[in-house]
């Protein structure tokens, strides 16, 4: 069947589309390529889905040789909502960048920013799809490079700073990744998931420490990339000082696709079994909920509005992660739909924070002062996104909330519900005064015309539709959940 | 990097390094090198020759106009020709496969060949575009 | 102890794998921390390769006549390491032309200097 | 005191590190896990397979070939990047 070669046509041609890049000039005729590319990729994501929806996970050979000879894909009820997601936030995300990424980069640079993100998000899916563990690094490879080069495209002081700063920290990661490949690889002399997993069960006994270590490897290697609580600091820099489309897609997509693959490593190459034996769980659990306060504090008391929303993805990772530290099925299913209520939120609230510092030109909090009159629509929309972050009842931000409270009772760790009282509460307070500080308030409104900043609708629909989205998935919530529940072993 | 020496002795010396880069790659799939290897060589055999003759002439000899372009269609060619037998196989397709041949001779290795060359001008030309653009940042 | 005689190999590259970790903590200046990158990297192609080797066997390539399965040493890890080599290389070019950039910015390499200075 | 407790993270690393690597399968053992079936599949069929001589170039541009096309893209990105950032004159035509 045809159908089962869409994931890695989706890539193929997502990498091959970016390598015509370089040699158009025009600006017009690159954002066309790159949006159609992403189009296609949706389309085909989408019949990916419903394929796995009607006949359940397959197994996808690359080549002319099967599993532990050459390199396979393993598409599943997660890699199929996670496929869907990626080329959809990215769709919308490159629909906003056409039109405010002239005022970011100059002219000539265009053409090279759209090669970086579809690599970039070609690169995820590759993360996200394959079974092979060297391939993943080698992936991994590419999105890093990708992802510092899109940050530094905008050639400012901060931008320079911060690329280095997040790629000598990536390096260190992807470095310890590959010192746990290679643990792997001397005890048990496959590179495949599914094999890796059937060598270990029979041989994990005799070596006890060479698999903690590389539990550990795998897990501080992944954990500096996808922004684990003590390993963030190169985050708020980074998000900060990127064109407002590259820092959506680094805090919506980037950091997702690692901690799916390092979901991929501990509960499907270790094992539940192998993993419950070694102390990694409940570390990787403490981790997320000092992650989840510590992100929110630091939110408290920032001033730059970019660093606030880059500071709360330090938080909601921490959800992540504690969802993957439960231990359960439940849990890693929650962590799953965390992902895809967090990407679409996050997303279309960085955009419509671009559109307002893009409009009023201040990037400090007091300078949105009043902003909701200005930009009425704007601010709606970026009002929706902090409901969901905060947790209110029909939103996902809720439903993983109110999942994970259920979840961490059926694991009786009571205190975990406290925290997430504590983090939603403290969400709460870095997210309102922007809201409140923008619509109401006598001083804020005072001098300003109603309307005068707006963007025209046709540069909102993206976001637009990343809000639906957003409200389609906190509805639908139960379901998504059910689906991936199924799909993790 | 004014020195007549230099110049006549790099005219000698540089086809020799390029025919033994040439050599490595053409051989990848018969003796230790490969694409990366043999890249690697013709690369260095352009930055001697950036080297030794300045800017001006390597400009006019390695146009930015000409390598990039080069440097594209090699890696969307290499993209094509491997995703085709990707595909095909993934999905059990038996299309036409490239011969192998008898496993001695260079015309052997079914894709093998033009991928070795294919990843040799992209090594030589990534390595290229690596030096002058650190030397001063011209192409 | 005695087993770490046995795979000095690994052993070795584990202490080189914390040279390069070290360097890299401890300088401030950029070039070095580059260079610290690499040394890590090295040693983690060191370790790789070297669970590949067996010994009394030659190398993956058969000359003229096929010497049988157990004449060659596992092809594996070799081949794994072009693909880390490219990596590392294509990293370290990414970082040096950062460290060009920032050093005609800031006017020092010194990470701390610039961390100190608070950019516009 | 930054460098002291750099030094002390650097020792304890190595430390760990040697512990694992302690138990590791020893060294050049033809009976080591990793020279499995996998591997001697690729030195048995890597001629019939591929017609490659060289084994390792075979497993490169044959049976692991999706790994070398993602790699030469990561040629090609970092290429492309570092033109993106010293690029004198910006813009390609001169």
């Amino acid at each position: 069947m045809i159908i089962k070669s869409f994931p890695l046509v989706t890539i193929l041609v997502l990498f091959i589309s970016a390598f015509i890049m370089p040699l158009i000039k025009d600006g017009k005729l690159v954002k066309t390529i790159s949006l159609a590319s992403m189009f296609l990729g949706l389309i085909l994501s989408l019949t990916t889905a419903f394929y796995v929806i009607k006949y359940g996970k397959f197994y996808y050979r690359i080549g002319h040789f099967s599993a532990p000879m050459g390199i396979e894909f393993y598409i599943g009820n997660i890699e199929a909502v996670m496929g869907i997601l990626f080329t959809f936030v990215s769709l919308m995300i490159i629909w906003y960048s056409v039109y405010s990424i002239d005022r970011e980069i100059i002219s000539s640079k265009i053409s090279l920013y759209y090669l970086l993100i579809n690599i970039l998000i070609g690169s995820l899916l590759g993360v996200i799809f394959t079974n092979d563990l060297f391939n993943a690094f080698v992936f991994i490879e590419v999105g890093t490079l990708a992802s510092c080069g899109i940050i530094v495209v905008k050639d400012k002081k901060d931008n320079i700073k911060a690329t280095l700063k997040y790629l000598i920290m990536s390096c260190l990661g992807s470095g310890l990744v590959l010192m746990g490949i290679a643990f792997i690889y001397s005890i048990t002399g496959q590179l495949n998931i599914t094999f890796i997993h059937k060598e270990l069960l029979s041989v994990y006994h005799q070596y006890p420490r060479a698999i903690l270590i590389s539990l550990s490897l795998f897990t501080v290697g992944l954990g500096v990339k996808s922004a684990m609580f003590p390993l963030h600091t190169w985050l708020p820099d980074a998000h900060s000082s990127a064109p407002s489309s590259s820092s959506a897609i680094l805090s919506a997509l980037v950091l997702k696709a690692f901690v799916l693959l390092l979901i991929k490593v501990l509960y499907r190459a270790f094992g539940m079994d192998i993993i419950t034996e070694f102390p990694v769980l409940n570390i990787i659990l403490i981790l997320g909920s000092v992650g989840m306060i510590m992100g929110s504090v630091f939110a408290i008391f920032q001033r730059q509005i970019k660093r606030v929303i880059a500071y709360s993805s330090v938080a909601q990772m921490g959800y992540v992660f504690l969802g993957i530290g439960l231990g359960t099925d439940l849990g890693v299913a929650i962590a799953v739909f965390h992902m895809v209520g967090h990407a679409v939120t996050k997303s279309a609230l960085f955009l419509a924070v671009g559109a307002m510092i893009e409009k009023t030109g201040s990037k400090e909090l007091k300078g949105l002062r009043g902003i909701g009159k200005e930009m009425p629509a704007t601010s709606a929309l970026f009002l929706l996104g902090a409901l969901s972050m905060v947790g209110i009842p029909v939103l996902p931000g809720f439903a993983s909330k109110w999942n994970l409270a259920l979840a961490s009772i059926e694991v009786d760790k009571i205190l975990i519900i406290g925290i997430i009282l504590v983090s939603s509460l403290l969400n709460a307070v870095y997210y309102f005064p922007i809201i409140i500080n923008g619509f109401f308030g006598e001083e804020n409104l005072k001098d300003k015309i109603y309307k005068s900043k707006s963007k025209p609708i046709k540069e909102l629909l993206p976001i637009f539709c990343l809000i639906f989205a957003m409200i389609y998935a906190g509805f639908s919530s139960g379901s998504i959940i059910n689906f991936i529940k199924n799909g993790i072993v | 990097m004014k020195s007549v020496i230099l110049k006549e002795i790099s005219k000698v010396i540089i086809p020799f390094i390029q025919i033994f880069g040439v050599y490595v790659i053409f051989h990848g799939h018969l003796s230790p090198g490969g694409g990366f290897a043999g890249g690697t060589i013709i690369g260095a055999s352009f930055i001697l020759y950036r080297i030794v003759f300045g800017m001006e002439y390597a400009q006019k000899k390695f146009k930015y106009e000409i390598l990039m372009p080069i440097l594209c269609f090699s890696i969307m060619l290499y993209g094509i020709l491997k995703g085709y037998s990707f595909i095909t196989g993934g999905s059990h397709l038996n299309f036409p496969q490239p011969p192998l041949g008898t496993s001695g001779d260079i015309l052997s290795g079914g894709f093998l060949l033009p991928l070795n060359i294919l990843v040799g001008t992209i090594v030589a030309i990534v390595i290229y575009f690596l030096y002058s653009l650190f030397d001063k940042g011209e192409i | 102890m005695e087993a770490l005689l046995t795979n000095y190999y690994e052993a070795c590259s584990m202490i080189l794998f914390g040279v390069g970790f070290a360097v890299l903590l401890l300088h401030s200046n950029l070039i070095k921390k580059i260079i610290g990158m690499n040394i890590m990297d090295t040693a983690i192609f060191l370790f790789f390769i070297a669970k590949g080797y067996i010994e009394k066997r030659e190398a993956p390539i058969i000359v003229d006549v096929y010497k049988g399965v157990d004449a060659y040493i596992n092809p594996v890890p070799s081949s794994l390491m072009l693909t880390g080599i490219v990596v590392a290389v294509s990293t370290t070019a990414f970082a040096l032309a950062l460290t060009v950039k920032l050093h005609e910015e800031y006017g020092t390499i010194e990470l701390d200097e610039i961390m100190k200075m608070k950019g516009d | 005191m930054r460098k002291l407790a750099a030094i002390i993270l650097t020792v304890g690393l190595i430390l760990i590190l040697l512990l694992g690597v302690q138990e590791l399968p020893s060294f050049g053992k033809p009976d080591n896990p990793d020279n499995n079936e996998v591997s001697r599949y690729y030195i048995e069929n890597a001629t019939k397979d591929t017609g490659a001589t060289n084994i390792v170039t075979g497993i490169i541009l044959d049976y692991r070939a999706f790994d070398t096309f993602v790699e030469s893209s990561v040629l090609f990105t970092a290429s492309i990047i570092v033109i993106l950032i010293l690029k004198k004159n910006g813009n390609k035509t001169e």
